[in-house]
């Protein structure tokens, strides 16, 4: 049981794999996107659920990846091996930057620093020409490599799904590293961690980081695939939404960062669609919220808790 | 005023109190002995309402008082110093003083907050410190503090002398013996079990979460071999 | 004494805006000994461990570790220079099981301790250190308990295996004996005893009868200063200490 | 001879633009039921979605209608920046887009494509008007002030080309960031720079809030305060003294008092239990165009030239006077200048006759 | 600028600030001293500004009278919220009470909008504070902005004055640190939450009914003063209500002079003014070391 549940990421990864030329042209896309987004998700996992950085300006470096793959194209478009290292390059600068810096503080006042700069992003690219403004700017040509190019759907779905697996490799690798234990470590209690001799910010900075190039990846996957990119993009509450995704989902797991993307955007794509709900449609909002309601008060551990409650425990306290 | 009947608790799957049963008398005060792990604690947040027995009663002058909320508890005369002390740490001295202050059950406030101040001359000094900046020390005295502002019939003192300085913690067994003199019943738990032997009329001895022995505290203290059996000592 | 102190402290001293915690406290730790720090509560005994540790800095005054000054030095290098600390209030990792939190706090000193490609449990260094120390404090029983799960004692004993899990050579323990039962005080003073041959130990302890029957010097403060300093005998025998401190019992 | 023709509706049905999003879906139904429920000889089928004004969530929100629900043709939506995504997702999956309110000038300039329609304005349109009618009222000296943003940014050029041209000066563009709404500090710029007029570009609760507090700083009175009719489209009532005697520019306007006119607002009235507005009727003419195409091409909407030559033939004869289509796809209109007379933006005159968007960037 | 203009800027500067204060005020009750990370704040200053609309007309000329009740019904409402949102949410992490408020938004928006419907209206300024007065030969100002900035000092005071100096403000600070302990003291945290809560609801309430007939009502119109009030509450130092308030003042000055002077990148002001103090002093400008 437990082996089986150890390989179930890798099932799920093979069996997308199988079934992705059938699913059609919408369901295609929409399995690209809700990738695209388990990937973003996954790399604020690394910060929140893994280390405890609760970050709500994500999104900047997931619009930075994407501004970068955009405004690197130009109108000549550009190869994916330029590109998609341009895209998470700029994202980890600026993480690296702003990490330096937020990392000062702790707690909420963590939370509203990353947000600050995730700001200032945004309004860089919304106020200036630099990106095209608030209206957004196009990708002209899709990135190509070789015979990979990112115009053909097909392409977009195994690439997209291979950058799906590679992040979660990735993070799984990290979790059970020392690398992990380590962070895990700062999560819990920084302070014991610094007495025991480890460098805290260092390691946070170097967990900042990463997680803004992983962002960028899914930023320069998202510019691959829509041609579009606008400010809103790195807005707070595209911050704020990849945050709920992942405490949907279940913190501490990395599939519950998977899980939230997709039960997120499933969930709202059910609610808001006439041919599922009828009229209810016109109303999702009502539906999704009081939806996301039940879901605390009923899964206190998010969605991956759901297996975890099968098995009753004796409530200890009052 | 309390009795605790066939207690059992669980934390999870484990059972941790395994029918235990302890009377507390009025105007008594109790000693409260064990290893570490044995219980004790447990047993305290149990009667506190802090956690859910499994089974069993808890009584509080015949009344049955099971399941009551700690809150409740308290307000009914139980003034609690927890393991670990629980200061308010946003707080200053004088807050965590004043905030806690209520007259006691009979409506008599015997506990005022000069009274503390002279308790613990110490805390003067540091009225306008906020309760994390405090030496350890400091804050085992505000956490006791704060319970006799609370005016209790019944104090529970959990490891209330961890951390002291002797010459304070002569000065606590001091204040315990005024609160008894007093009339306020008291429930001690320390790793000094000479003092609390001496300083408790009845004591009681834990085990895995069973109680061992029970009696007066001066038997116990006749019978070296059994204390070495039960404590280790 | 005989050789050169290991960690030695100059006339260090620390203020918290108006008030002095630290005032200009010397003192000198050497390998094989037990240096005890007591003093009324507040006296600033956490506070002088704090800026040895480098957990806060130093108002004034140097501190150097085998002669070299450290007094600026980050937390972190000193920690893996060799100097281990244990907390007052109890830090531990309370989610973590007891083996994983003495695996952590070893894992600082291993070799790559961020490596990212081989899995935690598998580093060997650590896991050789943590057991050592869980053997040590006599956790290995509960090892695989969850930290918060254990009883308060248990807990102070697992506090003072995760210093010792980090292999320093210099053991700052900030009243190890603190919630712990007689059997477990017997237990922590024969480690400390087997230690100290090999490490530098300052010790903060309020436990007098724990306290003279190891120390083979004795400092002493109030209000942040020292008052008095020798080999225990004379520090029991010493009236400012008695009025101060020890009262009559001791 | 089909089946039913399938229009996708991509529109705000929440949040700041919702009451937009359904008035254009209102209108649009009006004209189809005119219609007999049907354009072209086909039935209709909706199928709405909402984008929520969210740029981020366009492409995928256009998808649906394009991917999942294969529409036949769409229609939407307010906002610029979503509408930006629907056009390029418009002209990659060639599907049919009529654009009813956006007003981002690219869409029919660079973007223009011989599937993107507009039945709506380009934010140029209104605003150069308006710098018209400025600089012939004798302003010689103006300043603007608008959320900061591409819509906000285009207006405000727009009415200095127009100003401009006629002679004026555009002393300084203020902007605040969007959506923020606290104007106390650029209100007391103006005051001190006593321009002869004040644009500003501004919508929905913003554009309330602006206008109150222009008239609360007492510099209605000496300054006139001039924008696209948005700034009073539907805001009357909460603006409600402080708007009275403001001159707007806008393609459609109250009191036009058309046969056309009068009988759409009847019918509209009649069928919504509501009074229609420019959105309304911009929904309306987007349904007119879509008949005229699909007339000419017998329901068949696959035949791309043949569907946007009727419609760039095409008189459309809409409720704010027939317009004719440019070779970009944005209307070919007159713009009116339009004075608030309480709770009516009333039309005063033609400010301009026929005027079309200068399509930049358009190669089509 | 000229002195004049100066001396004008800086009034609007306080004057905003004052505001600001004012709407962020329930949030430093809920956020700042209970620790409950709301963003639902802003749906509760909408509703009280919707409660504006739909009360005005019942109470005509007395908008004082009008306050209190919209001040106790929406005590009531918070009450109740707590009750059925909250009361179970402080054990658990403090990122499931964000998911939660997430909820309550979308809720809160979509009922709006089928109760009341997506227009902007507006909410009359009650006519003995209706009309301004000159500021020199520049412009006038309308009364009904002092008003607001009164209300907003009045109210500064009394939390002020209940969270720092009486017991039930100690009750409630230290609640936020240690539920368990509170209640081992005998008092009812429960209890004592809830009425806090719903006093924050009430004061965001009031803050939506005061600013109403400024702002008018509109859809979303709670989205955009939240981060705000966040920011705010944060650059004060958590917990602090003299910080809210000097960073109130501090924001409504960056933001004034910065659409003066940086009109083109005048949106970041707030943020870069932020990240600055929090860089320079981690816990905000007046918040207590951790
Ligand atoms: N939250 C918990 N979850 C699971 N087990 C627990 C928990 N708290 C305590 N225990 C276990 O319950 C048993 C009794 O603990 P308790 O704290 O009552 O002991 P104690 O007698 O107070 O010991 P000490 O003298 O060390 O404080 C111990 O074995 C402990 O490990
Ligand atoms: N962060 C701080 N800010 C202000 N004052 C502090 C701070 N930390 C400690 N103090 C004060 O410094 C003094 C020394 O504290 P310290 O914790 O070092 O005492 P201690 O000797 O360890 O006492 P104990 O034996 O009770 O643990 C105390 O009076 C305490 O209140
Ligand atoms: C007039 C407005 C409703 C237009 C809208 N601001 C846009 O984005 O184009
Ligand atoms: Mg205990
Ligand atoms: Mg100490």
């Amino acid at each position: 049981m437990k082996r089986f549940s150890h390989y179930l990421p890798l099932v799920c990864a093979i069996a997308l794999a199988f079934i992705g030329p059938f699913l059609g042209p919408y369901l295609g896309d929409l399995v690209v996107k809700v990738m695209i987004l388990a990937i973003f998700a996954l790399s604020l996992e690394l910060l929140v659920g893994m280390t405890g950085l609760v970050s709500l300006g994500h999104a900047a470096f997931y619009g930075i990846g994407a501004y970068a793959t955009v405004l690197g194209s130009g109108k000549e478009g550009g190869s994916i091996a330029v590109l998609l290292p341009l895209a998470m390059g700029c994202a980890a600068a600026y993480a690296l930057v702003t990490g330096a810096l937020s990392l000062r503080t702790r707690g909420v006042y963590f939370i509203m620093v990353t947000l600050a700069f995730a700001q200032m992003a945004f309004f860089v690219f919304h106020d200036t020409a630099l990106g095209g403004g608030s209206d957004g700017i196009y990708l002209y040509i899709r990135p190509v490599l070789g015979a990979l190019d990112m115009e053909s759907s097909k392409v977009q779905f195994y690439f997209v799904l291979g950058a799906l697996v590679f992040t979660y490799g990735v993070l799984a690798l990290i979790r059970r590293s020392r690398f992990g234990a380590a962070l895990a470590g700062i999560r819990v209690n920084e302070q014991r961690m610094r007495a025991a001799g480890f460098p805290v910010y260092g390691y946070k900075l170097a967990a900042f980081v990463i997680a803004g190039a992983l962002a960028g990846l899914a930023g320069f996957l998202l510019a691959s695939r829509d041609g579009v990119v606008n400010p809103e993009l790195l807005a707070w509450h595209n911050s704020g939404e990849v945050l709920l995704m992942i405490i949907l989902g279940g913190l501490g797991h990395l599939r519950g960062a998977v899980i939230g993307a997709v039960a997120f955007t499933l969930l709202k794509e059910l609610l808001s669609t006439h041919a599922i709900v009828g009229p209810l449609a016109d109303h999702w909002q009502l539906t999704l919220g009081l939806a996301i309601i039940a879901f605390v008060a009923l899964l206190p551990k998010g969605i991956v808790g759901l297996r975890l409650r099968v098995a009753p425990k004796k409530e200890a306290t009052a | 005023m309390l009795q605790i009947e066939s207690l059992n608790t669980y934390y999870g799957d484990s059972h941790i109190l395994r029918g235990v049963d302890v009377t507390l008398p009025t105007a008594t005060s109790v000693g409260l002995l064990g290893r570490n792990g044995m219980g004790k604690t447990t047993l305290i947040r149990s009667l506190m309402g802090y956690v859910r027995p499994a089974s069993g009663r808890v009584k509080m002058d015949g009344q049955d008082v099971t399941g009551w909320a700690p809150e409740k508890m308290a307000r009914h005369g139980i003034g609690y110093v927890p393991e670990g002390r629980g200061i308010f740490p946003n707080l200053s001295v004088r807050e965590n003083l004043v905030m806690s202050a209520r007259a006691g059950v009979d409506g008599k406030r015997t506990w005022t907050f000069d009274r503390v101040m002279h308790t613990f001359p110490r805390l003067t000094e540091r009225l306008s410190h906020g309760g994390q900046q405090l030496s350890g020390g400091e804050q085992q005295m505000l956490s006791i503090g704060r319970a006799l502002m609370t005016n209790p019939r019944l104090l529970i003192l959990d490891e209330a002398t961890e951390g002291l300085a002797p010459l304070i913690v002569a000065e606590i067994w001091r204040v315990i013996g005024e609160i008894r003199a007093t009339g306020i019943a008291t429930l001690i738990v320390d790793r000094d079990w000479r003092k609390v032997l001496g300083n408790t009329e009845q004591a009681v001895v834990m085990e895995k979460g069973r109680i061992v022995r029970q009696g007066p505290s001066a038997g116990l203290l006749a019978e070296p071999k059994v204390l070495e059996e039960l404590l280790g000592v | 004494m005989s050789s050169q102190a290991l960690l030695s402290v100059d006339t260090l001293t620390r203020r918290f805006g108006g008030l002095v915690a630290v005032n200009k406290v010397t003192l000198d730790l050497h390998l094989g000994e037990v240096h005890a720090v007591i003093g009324t509560n507040g006296a600033g005994k956490s506070t002088l461990i704090n800026m040895l540790s480098g957990e806060i800095d130093a108002s004034e005054g140097r501190i150097t570790l085998d002669g070299q000054d450290i007094t600026k030095r980050a937390q972190f290098r000193r920690a893996l220079a060799g100097v281990g600390r244990s907390y007052q209030r109890t830090t531990i990792f309370p989610e973590f099981t007891v083996l994983e939190n003495c695996r952590l706090a070893a894992q600082a000193a291993a070799p790559k301790p961020w490596a990212f490609w081989q899995a935690s449990t598998r580093c060997e260094y650590s896991n050789a250190a943590a057991c050592e120390a869980l053997d040590a404090a006599g956790l290995s029983a509960v090892a695989a308990r969850v930290a918060g799960t254990l009883s308060h004692g248990a807990k102070r004993q697992l506090e003072v295996a995760m210093c010792l899990a980090t292999k320093p050579r210099v053991l700052l323990l900030d009243e190890p004996l603190a919630g712990m039962g007689a059997e477990e005080t017997e237990r922590m003073l024969g480690l400390l005893a087997s230690l100290k041959t090999s490490h530098a130990i300052l010790l903060v302890e309020h436990d007098m009868d724990a306290v003279f029957r190891i120390a083979d010097r004795i400092t002493v403060m109030v209000n942040g200063t020292v008052i008095a300093s020798g080999d225990p005998a004379s520090i029991r025998v010493n009236p400012e200490v008695r009025t101060a401190y020890l009262g009559e019992d001791h | 001879q089909q089946g039913k023709l399938k229009v996708g509706l991509m529109l705000p049905f929440s949040g700041t633009y919702a009451a937009l999003g359904v008035a254009i879906e209102n209108g649009f139904k009006l004209n189809v039921e005119e219609h007999g429920g049907k354009l072209g000889g086909r039935e209709i089928e909706y199928v709405k979605v909402d984008d929520e004004s969210d740029p981020a969530k366009a492409t995928d929100n256009v998808n649906k209608l394009i991917k999942r629900d294969n529409v036949d043709v769409i229609v939407g939506t307010v906002h610029s920046g979503v509408a930006m995504a629907m056009a390029k997702a418009a002209k990659e999956s060639g599907t049919v887009l009529i654009v009813p309110n956006a007003g981002a000038d690219a869409v029919t300039g660079p973007m223009c494509a011989p599937n993107i329609f507009r039945s709506s304005f380009s934010n140029w349109q209104p605003a150069y008007a308006m710098g018209e009618v400025a600089a012939k009222q004798g302003k010689k000296t103006a300043m603007t002030i608008t959320w900061k943003y591409a819509a906000g940014d285009e207006s405000v050029a727009g009415f200095k080309e127009g100003f401009e041209k006629g002679g004026g000066k555009v002393l300084k563009q203020l902007t605040v960031p969007f959506p923020n709404v606290e104007f106390q500090a650029l209100l007391t710029e103006i005051a001190a720079a006593k321009p002869d007029a004040v644009y500003s570009f501004f919508a929905g609760g913003g554009a309330v809030k602006f206008v109150k507090d222009y008239a609360a700083a007492g510099l209605n009175k000496t300054i006139p305060l001039y924008g696209p009719g948005f700034l009073t489209d539907g805001t009357l009532d909460a603006q409600g003294d402080a708007a009275q005697g403001m001159l707007t520019t806008l393609h459609y306007a109250d009191g036009l008092n058309t046969p056309r006119d009068n009988k759409f607002r009847t019918e509209y009235a009649k069928m919504f239990k509501l009074q229609p507005d420019v959105y309304a009727v911009q929904g309306y003419d987007a349904a007119q165009m879509l008949a005229i195409g699909l007339d000419a091409t017998k329901g068949d909407i696959t035949k791309k030239a043949e569907f946007a030559s009727a419609i760039e033939k095409a008189k459309i004869d809409s409720p704010r006077g027939t317009f004719t289509v440019g070779k970009s796809h944005n209307p070919v209109q007159d713009i009116y200048l339009r004075k608030v007379d309480g709770k009516e933006n009333k039309v005063v005159n033609v400010a301009v006759k026929g005027l079309a968007d200068p399509a930049r960037g358009c190669r089509m | 600028m000229d002195f004049g203009t100066f001396l004008v800027q800086c009034l609007n500067s306080v004057q905003y600030g004052l505001l600001l204060f004012l709407v962020a005020s329930g949030l430093t009750l809920i956020f700042g001293i209970m620790g409950v990370i709301n963003l639902a704040h802003g749906s509760f200053y909408m509703v009280g500004a919707y409660m504006a609309f739909a009360l005005s007309p019942l109470f005509g000329n007395q908008f004082i009278v009008m306050l209190l009740a919209g001040v106790v019904l929406t005590a009531l409402f918070g009450y109740v919220l707590e009750w059925a949102f909250f009361s179970y949410l402080y054990q658990r992490d403090h990122l499931q009470q964000v998911l939660m408020t997430y909820g309550l938004i979308l809720v809160f928006e979509e009922l709006r909008s089928i109760l009341v419907g997506n227009d902007v209206h507006g909410v009359p300024v009650p006519p003995w504070l209706d009309g301004s007065f000159a500021l020199g030969s520049l412009m006038s100002y309308p009364w009904y902005r002092l008003f607001a900035s009164a209300a907003c000092i009045v109210l500064a005071i009394g939390l002020y004055y209940v969270v720092n100096r009486t017991r039930l403000g100690m009750m409630i600070r230290a609640g936020a640190s240690n539920r368990d302990m509170v209640r081992g003291l005998g008092i009812d945290i429960r209890r004592l939450y809830r009425i806090v809560f719903a006093a924050g609801v009430a004061l965001a309430a009031l803050a939506g009914m005061i600013a109403a007939p400024m702002s008018s009502v509109y859809p979303n119109m709670g989205a955009s003063v939240l981060i705000i009030c966040f920011v705010v509450v944060v650059i004060g130092g958590i917990g602090s209500i003299t910080g809210a308030l000097v960073a109130s003042l501090l924001v409504g000055f960056v933001d004034t002079f910065g659409k003066v002077f940086f009109a083109e990148l005048s949106g970041i002001g707030v943020y870069v003014l932020m990240a600055i103090i929090l860089i320079w002093r981690p816990e905000g400008l007046m918040g207590r070391k951790t």
